[in-house]
């Protein structure tokens, strides 16, 4: 059981969790979005070496309907 | 006629609306306005996936993005730090390295920071993004802006969301006649007559979401602007009359049956 | 989408827009922006054929009346009994019995007699023409003449020829709001924002001339303002947002990343 | 030798003339202009009943370039 | 400084404000609002006595009539006739012969009816009264009133009550232009910003009610309203600068420390 | 009416209007000006001296430094390092440690330079002086001005010499509703009803110039713009009515006379 | 008992009454009023002369506070 | 003969001049100015102790008539 902060919420896992595979259990299309990991802005073609792991800090966010403000 | 068409960054429009993706009642909605206006870019914002509900589709779900350019924007921001980091999120989707950039620390008005905003620009500028900054009628700062690279200035009308319309009509014509890169007028404008004022004055492009998204019929409205902001770009062209204080008659005075 | 269309006196028209034929640098130039605006009916005005000079063509060479209604103006009189006379002379060419009604007194400011308006209109109508009387902003004066028969009522937006827009908007909404006859508001329109502002409050059509006539282009100006005629049509159809004091993002609230 | 009034002007011709032939001499077609004869204004199927004599008052309008006032 | 006074049907006024006698909270409220804005004509109403509770004191119980000159109106009259009866009733008091017309149709935007207003106003000019008319923005209306005798004429600047201001500033102004009697603007001042805009573009005097009746401090807003009245005077006589399109710096431009 | 005065950076002012020195055609008229007005602060500008005729007497030699404060601005400079070293200057004659903060880059429109001025605020304020900052109509400048120490702000209501007026109406009411130090409206007022609104939406003081030199009389335009700025004062503290958009009668709807 | 309209309202009388003692009974001025009788707007000099009867039709009218319309 | 430069412009005095002395010469209150010398701001009391010489860059302004800009 391991404890991260994803979207500024805790949430928990059972394990050490790739990335890619905690994304595809939720269903997002990793095309379409974009990841802060521990402060750091991935590239896509760095997903698939990113595991998450006890305490790490993600910002996983996507395109939303938006004009200003 | 044959007007030159706009170009912002090296990239050519013929559409001069760019229409906004929030706040509409359906997707259905929005994506009849986009058609209605034959727009060719809309702007979008960035949030974290709700992992609560993350089933819920996403709007490039309905966005073609082979028919619209995206133009992601740092609305929800208050400084330049916030509008950066969002920048670098919207590039890392490796869908446009465009960004209107906002930087609005008030809640109430909406009303951007002049100076986070040039930071925040002179910054994303050098990191090789097309910036398009949200800026208050200030002709100076749309200056500083264009020096530092800016793609272009878009001054707002009145604030977000507001309908008011031309409310800075006077400063936004001296930041037209100063500026050398387009602007893109932005915020507060409520009907074609707004739109079609601010191309008549020399705006190169108009920004609209509210007015559009919240109208009775979205597309109706979406196709409504987009002819106010042809005829304003077409008035601009031709060359309007001047205003005069007294009236001249347009039949002829002599030959009168008397 | 489908609005129902402009009738005046029973007559159908698809254009909001007339135009008027005064003062165009050639004749070619006014009948291109006829074309280009797609009106179906145009103002003449009568006057005294110049016997010194009596072989110079007249406007109807240049008019196919097949595809342009004429509305033949009592311009120049300054009184009613003239303005009936000017009439019963237009009626007998034969060529209609509509009449924009005119009585102008004041030379400066060309505008209209509410009295000898209303004196005129009411024989006018008795004789059977249609009346389209040409009025300042005042909605009791076009209330008193849609009670004695005319067909509209045509309040000045400002001054004739002045292009100052709409300067009696608050008035001309009142009249648009009490109104059971068409509204065509004329005179002044300068731009087109300043027919869609029209068109927008609920005006029925607008009557320009001079913004056409002299402006840089006189075709493309008419394209524009036949646009902004349209535009802001569509958005009185469409319904628009409500102005509001303060901003409303249109960027969703939650979500957002910090 | 006659004089009248022809659209506010005093205008002299050698003999009355009917008002069709004044047109057709100066090249005006009937079917464009408006006449008031003495004060009255005719149909058009009366101007061939018209001829123009000493002291008549005439006013003979065609339709021009006009928009407003 | 020296100005001529105010001049209407021979009698002379310092005050260039007349204030309306509806509304106030208190009777107190109304006479400490006169006195604060040394007024020296007030307008009053007709109306008939309630006999089920006649005992009620009348406003002429609280308005000094050595102080006060009264101008009673015709308000709630909707034709001619009823404005005449209400006016030889109001002389038959035996107060005045002064009478501010009012005829008004209209119960939504209480706007006058030029029409029935000049009928009036011709009638009772013959019966030898001193008539005030109200009536819109309407300056061939307002010389055809000056030619029938009328002592003033008193367009109104917005409807009654609005508090909207200066809404019919332009064709006031040529109102203005045009007269050669007293212009004294009437209905829809809210601030003594309408009122001093009104002076200073050479009305003659401004008549308020409801913004005082209805301030929140009403012989404050009175003495406010005054002073604009007294400022917007001076102005006009004081020669206001022309606008500019562009600034003009006020310091020497010469001599700077580089 | 007892109101608070107005208090800038610890000092007491009855007066709520301040004049400028320029552009007078006389001395003469600028120290009638002053006592017309009852000012009690005027600006003035630093220049060098011209050792070609160093004789002529300087503006100090009119001024009674008894009476009337003196507020130096920076006018002239067009970046941070300018204004600094001349509000330098201005502290070493040891008259005053108040400085009118102007850093204009823009010849034309003379509008200030947002990141300028506050980058020389700040560093003034640092340095002990009173720092009053000529902005334009920037809500979040104006916060941010405050927040570095800045005694007032002081927004364009136009153009400097324009005579516009309250053309940046709105956003400057947004200042003075967000605002915690004095608001004072700089630039562009051409007439008490100017003025006069300006205080009337809460304006704590309003700064002259042209709209006095330049009149044709100064002092008496000088008189009118105080009574101006004296009126809309009181208008704020007694509380106007709402705008509406219909028609409220004055007078009792019951007991009409039919 | 007589019956008249005053003010638009139908009122009874005791018996036909002087207009002055009328006015005296509802204690109103009469130097602050006007009255018109029967059609006839009366000059103040005249309500001596009068005596409300059966079927007159009065209007009896004062001062009130007012501004416009 | 020195050379330096005041106000912007080239000057020439007879010899090293005393600062006050100059202004005394120029009729100049030294109350209503103020110094910049060689870059430096003068507090009033320093200028007796200013003499100028060659090559000098001085600034000597005063106050004139201004509003904005």
């Amino acid at each position: 059981m391991i404890r991260l902060t994803i979207n500024g919420k805790q949430r928990e896992l059972e394990a050490p969790t790739p990335l890619l595979t905690f994304l595809e259990r939720h269903g997002i299309n990793p095309h379409v979005i974009a990841v802060e990991y521990n402060g750091e802005i991935l590239r896509r073609e760095r997903f698939s070496e990113i595991t998450l792991r006890e305490g790490d800090r993600v910002e996983i966010v996507h395109m939303v309907g938006g004009g200003a403000a | 006629m044959d007007d030159r068409p706009l170009v912002i960054a090296g990239r050519t429009f013929r559409s001069r609306l760019i229409l906004g993706t929030g706040k509409y009642r359906s997707m259905e909605d929005m994506v009849a306005a986009f058609e209605a206006a034959e727009v060719e870019m809309v702007t979008v914002a960035l949030r974290r996936i709700d992992f609560d509900d993350p089933t819920k589709k996403t709007i490039l779900d309905y966005i073609d993005r082979e028919r619209y350019a995206l133009l992601p924007n740092t609305a929800g921001c208050q400084t330049a730090e916030e509008a950066i980091r969002v920048a670098h999120l919207a590039r890392a989707m490796g869908m446009s390295d465009w960004i209107k950039l906002e930087v609005i620390p008030d809640p109430k008005y909406l009303l951007p920071d002049p100076i986070g905003t040039l930071d925040a620009a002179r910054q994303l500028v050098r990191e090789g993004f097309v910036v398009l900054p949200y800026i208050n009628d200030d002709p100076v700062l749309a200056k500083r802006l264009e020096d530092v690279g800016c793609a272009t200035v878009m001054p707002l009308a009145s604030p977000i969301g507001s309908g008011q319309g031309m409310v800075n009509f006077d400063q936004i014509r001296i930041i037209i006649e100063q500026a050398r890169v387009p602007v893109v007028v932005d915020a507060g404008l409520g009907a074609p007559s707004d739109a079609a004022l601010a191309m008549e004055i020399g705006a190169d492009a108009c920004l609209v979401n509210t007015a559009v998204a919240l109208a009775g019929n979205p597309p109706l409205m979406a196709r409504a602007i987009a002819l106010g902001v042809q005829a304003g770009r077409l008035a601009f062209l031709a060359g309007r009359i001047p205003k005069k204080p007294y009236a001249a008659a347009s039949s002829p005075l002599e030959g009168v049956v008397r």
